[in-house]
């Protein structure tokens, strides 16, 4: 009998098994304790872990994440929580510096086994200095991951991997997805005990032979109502290829699901200038230009901050229609 | 040269020279003011819950003194920055419940024209610089606006206001540093409300004994501590940074004490999990600024209980009115989405047209 | 008869220019005052100017790049030098949100006057901190400008009209063309007097009819060089196109040099995950597709922090001989 | 809680039990430490100079007391980290001339493999963290290494050190927070050479009349300040420190007065433009550190002026040596460009070797 939790209770869950899986995994961020989160992520877990586990910080990202980075050098693996992944330009430099160019400048002495994890998108009407959504930013930096999970089961096996990961990885999830539900095995149904999925394992969302809709994060979503109404309206059958995690990136699923379709469009909630969307394009340019029968188009969020007014910001998002409206021109 | 103001002088801030000389009317208008902003915020939180708001609404009921005492002393060369918890001095620096209530709404009547939304007002013409939402990152531009005036020769100053949880920010002890190293005319106003959403202050800062505004001492910068419910002394105390600032050219820390009734935003369902419903009951029976804003004036004769229910009316009215006229108003235009991101493409001028601007794909 | 001033000092006159021309333009950063600059870029101005236009400041980019952009809103035009444009990382909140969406947030009422300069560039053996090349990073931000000039006479051209501009412009050097000499027009040689270069116009640094290179900072020259050696020993003739500006980015001019030559190659010393280079691939093929002989390739620096070792981080950044295998494998 | 050296302590350093049971070995060990810093450096910017070098070059040429006396206090569990002026502390902390030597000259054989440079030094077996090249970007890393100690029960501590510049960026402000209020085991030793870069403290920082240390007091943390002219004050003040972090689990701030003879780093051209020669000789002459401890030994007949020929020859030797070695070294393969980035690529687990990492078009 399949098991539906939410987003969050899948990301809790994930949390949850780690914490117990390694005594050096802890939480820690604004709120993460004796609040129980301000997204209510890890409620309950400080009450079940206790204060050496979680970790209530004060309002200072760079601190505090320099503060994990540098306990994870000595073996801790902390996670830790952003209420929003905006809050990241205030750690900016302890993040792309201090997580992302320790190992190498080290010669290869240290690692920083480190999570960064909080929700990255627009689309909540709390203006442009809450809305960024910087995973190609941050996965422009060698040395960092990124992933973007859209769906409770995502989630949940991601969240666990990227804290067994040996690496420092950035994990941006959505506020809009939190409360959203979605099938995810319990333990019990997997192999070995426990849901673990790989970081750099693209998922076919929805197989399809007419055109490749390739998104991450919640624009899966998107692309998934989008093509049903393509394959309802329009007798298009589109796959949806979910990248999951950006960096790294399964570049074979999407140059596989290219060559079977010849069309593709990339959707995401990220800006348009020198987005995912960009780097999916020129990967299909450079690696599979001759089974390509029109251009890769790209769907993003609208070019400009996020605008508060919470009707004209769901326009600022890519909807259903602007994929079907992209999908007709070339199909 | 830190002073922390002493018990003698407490109990005489109503004969300080900035408080003898109000009229009554100005007595009254700072009641007004007081209730107008809560009467305002009443209403957008009836009206958050009732679904026209969207986002964060994050209320100043509780902590007026604090914006209407201060800023009631500011003159035309006088500027104003905030966060996000920024209605109060939105209102409190003249700007009308109308478009503050339509910015709520989302609407394009709105003062920033349904883009900022409640944690981003902007009122340029009327010295104020926002509303914003990166804790602390305001602190930075509040000593910018203070270097402008100093360049520019003008006896101004800025009031930079920030919360007791900001305090831990980079960004505030980089903007301390320079505001005493360059002497500029800012003053930092701490309002402590003891907690930073659902973390008390004692969890959050480490600080000297004399409070949050002590830690100017590692600046050797002027501070003081003043307590929100009188707003005698609350017009005193920042009366003195002013002064500093504007006949010194140097910086203050104020920290204010005051307490918010509500969430941390309209959202934060643990508001009475963090804090007792005691220690809420205790400040809202026993320590309310109007209340005692209204209290002192009814005892120095300068109103009666009648004259505030009318100016309470009042207030109500206004508010609702403006919520009537928010609701009418017509929502933004999708065209406008990508105004308002570069000047010089809004006003059409050579450079504005050459080249792309937008990637839209 | 032509004058010849390196890149440093076309910067420098071009600076004295605009401070002489604006009583508001003022120059802040650390040491750029009494000590002329680290890189002796601001040589000799706060002697001409004194304190109050150049003002030395302590190590803390996040403090008084805010406090630049809080005098811009009071019509103060702050020049702020970044000794490394890496340093941007602790100041990136001010320069993302405050100096970005500032005048979105408030519906158009304000607007943010400021330039940031210094330089962004591998190659000098300072290892993998100081070595950020963040121009896809900022372009990303709609309400930014940004800018690379890689020749000395676009440095002043472009300097100068990026003070005037009353967006933020963000200004990206490079410490290996200071000393690099090159034409530039003396004033009396200039229409009104004066030597200005406008944003978002591309130059054609060669023209060329069988491939474009195309490329912006430090690679123009390394795409030039190579292109000379294409000429000469393969007969094949390149044109060259410095996009100078990234936004406002010539679309055009790209357009049309890929119309005429059927081919092209994105050349940058900027990391390739969502470089630049991907934008360009992708605006190629969306608007260019049908256009293109052969796939859009890309040539950036190696996908790694900077290596200290002086002959190793050479072979990270695209040289001559990198485009020309590229070039011989397409054309 | 602060507290500040006070003069009747200054005479009697040496009679600190910690001085006190120096051996004589030991106390020749100090002098051997600052001596081969000071050599090894020498060789280094000789060489820099001749052209085997690039990038930067910061020498720490009249600071050796500091990172000699402070890490010569340090057990098992004591952990240290530093900003990019890092060469006396990785000596001090036991790393080799030769991988020393062999980083700066860009090679295989240097501690980071070539990848890290002069500013990058590690040594993670010697509890040495680096090595780090943004100002101030490693003083929250050093609470963490400290958060760590104390997680793991460990009676530890970290020591972070920073230039008196790098006091005002925002990291170091959120770091000292972070510390007292957790309780962590981390000292903080500010290296005042009066100078960052050619800006002098008094231009760069504003701090209270105790000295920029004393801003400690502003998070109710401990602090101190010592005189890094004499090894004796340098070990018996940074092991108060070190005490209440073992201890008491207690953060300090310890300054220590400094002075550095070389300009920033090699490339400053304007190192006696901003310092008058008279100063910069001042210094040399009058409070040299290895000469002060060079005759305070001689004083107590611990050594003649004969065997301090000796050490310093025998250091001489070493860092020639080391350059020799450095300059035999092969340089890095390009083939090595890639490796060090990601662990589990490095350690071809299947992490490593699921999906595309390197995007290298
Ligand atoms: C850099 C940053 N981190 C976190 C937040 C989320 N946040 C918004 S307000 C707030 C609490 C601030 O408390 P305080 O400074 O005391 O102000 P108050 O809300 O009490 O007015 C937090 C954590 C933010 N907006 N910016
Ligand atoms: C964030 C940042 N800003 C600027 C620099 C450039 N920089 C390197 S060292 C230095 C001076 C630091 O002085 P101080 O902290 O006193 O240390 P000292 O060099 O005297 O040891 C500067 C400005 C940097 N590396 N990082
Ligand atoms: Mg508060
Ligand atoms: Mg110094």
């Amino acid at each position: 009998m399949p098991r539906e939790i939410t987003y969050r209770e899948a990301l809790r869950e994930g949390l949850d098994e780690e914490l117990a899986h390694d005594d050096n995994v802890i939480i820690m961020g604004e709120e993460v304790a004796e609040y129980n989160g301000a997204y209510k992520v890890t409620e309950g877990l400080w009450k079940k872990w206790g204060d050496k586990r979680l970790i209530d910080t004060p309002i200072s990202e760079a601190g505090f994440i320099g503060v994990g980075i540098g306990a994870s050098m000595l073996g801790i693996r902390p996670v830790m929580e952003l209420m929003f992944f905006s809050f990241a330009y205030v750690a900016f430099d302890q993040m792309m510096n201090n997580a992302a160019t320790c190992r190498y400048m080290s010669g290869g002495l240290i690692h920083v086994p480190i999570v960064v994890r909080g929700p990255a998108n627009g689309g909540t009407n709390v203006g442009a200095t809450h809305s960024h959504t910087p995973e190609n930013i941050f996965a422009n930096m060698p040395g960092l991951k990124v992933c973007s999970p859209a769906t409770p089961a995502d989630a949940k096996g991601l969240i666990k991997t990227a804290i067994r990961d040996n690496d420092p990885v950035y994990f941006m999830e959505n506020t809009l997805l939190y409360g959203e539900k979605g099938e995810v095995p319990s333990n019990d149904e997997c192999e070995n005990g426990e849901f673990l999925i790989p970081l750099g394992k693209a998922d076919i969302k929805r197989e399809g032979t007419d055109i490749s809709l390739i998104a991450h994060g919640r624009a899966v979503i998107t692309a998934l109502a989008a093509a049903e109404i393509l394959a309802e309206e329009h007798g298009i059958n589109a796959e949806v290829v979910d990248l999951r995690s950006i960096r790294p990136l399964d570049e074979q699923a999407v140059l596989d699901s290219v060559r079977k379709t010849h069309k593709a469009i990339y959707i995401e909630e990220n800006k348009p200038f020198c987005g995912i969307g960009a780097q999916i394009s020129s990967l299909i340019m450079e690696q599979a230009f001759d089974d390509l029968d029109a251009p890769v188009l790209r769907i993003t969020s609208s070019d400009s901050p996020a605008f508060y007014s919470p009707p004209i910001e769901e326009a600022q998002l890519p909807r259903p229609n602007d994929i079907i409206e992209k999908t007709l021109s070339i199909c | 040269m830190a002073k922390k103001t002493d018990e003698t002088q407490k109990s005489s801030f109503a004969d300080d020279p900035i408080n003898k000389k109000l009229s009554a009317e100005e007595k009254i208008e700072l009641l007004r003011q007081m209730t107008r902003i809560r009467r305002f915020e009443q209403t957008s939180l009836k009206h958050y819950q009732g679904g026209a708001i969207g986002g964060f609404l994050h209320l100043y009921i509780g902590q007026e003194s604090v914006a209407v005492g201060s800023i009631s002393l500011l003159g035309d060369d006088d500027h104003v920055i905030t966060a996000y918890r920024d209605h109060g001095h939105a209102l409190a620096v003249g700007m009308s419940m109308n478009e503050c209530m339509a910015e709520l709404f989302g609407k394009k009547t709105g003062c920033s024209k349904g883009k900022g939304g409640s944690m981003h007002y902007f009122a340029p013409d009327k010295n104020y610089w926002g509303g914003h939402g990166i804790v602390a990152g305001q602190t930075p531009l509040g000593a910018g606006l203070a270097f402008a005036l100093k360049y520019q020769g003008k006896k101004g100053c800025c009031l930079c206001y920030l919360g007791d949880g900001a305090i831990n920010q980079g960004s505030y002890h980089e903007s301390l540093n320079i505001a005493e190293l360059w002497d500029l005319p800012v003053v930092y106003i701490i309002e402590n409300n003891g907690y930073s959403m659902g973390t008390s202050q004692k969890r959050s800062s480490a600080h000297p004994e004399g409070g949050l505004a002590a830690r100017a001492e590692g600046y050797g910068m002027a501070w003081d501590k003043l307590d929100g419910y009188n707003i005698y002394e609350v017009r005193a105390g920042v009366q003195k940074a002013i002064d500093r600032a504007h006949n010194e050219s140097r910086p203050t820390i104020v920290e204010i004490d005051t307490y918010r009734y509500k969430g941390h935003s309209v959202a934060d369902a643990n508001a009475e999990k963090y804090r007792t419903k005691e220690e809420i009951q205790k400040y809202m029976t026993d320590h309310d600024p109007v209340e005692n804003w209204k209290q002192t004036l009814i005892k120095e004769g300068v109103i009666t209980e009648e004259d505030f229910k009318a100016i309470n009316k009042a207030a109500g009215k206004e508010a609702d009115d403006s919520a009537d006229f928010a609701a009418k108003s017509p929502y933004p235009d999708e065209s406008e989405i990508l105004d308002d991101i570069y000047w010089e493409v809004d006003n059409n001028t050579a450079a504005g047209r050459t080249g792309t601007h937008f990637f839209q794909p």
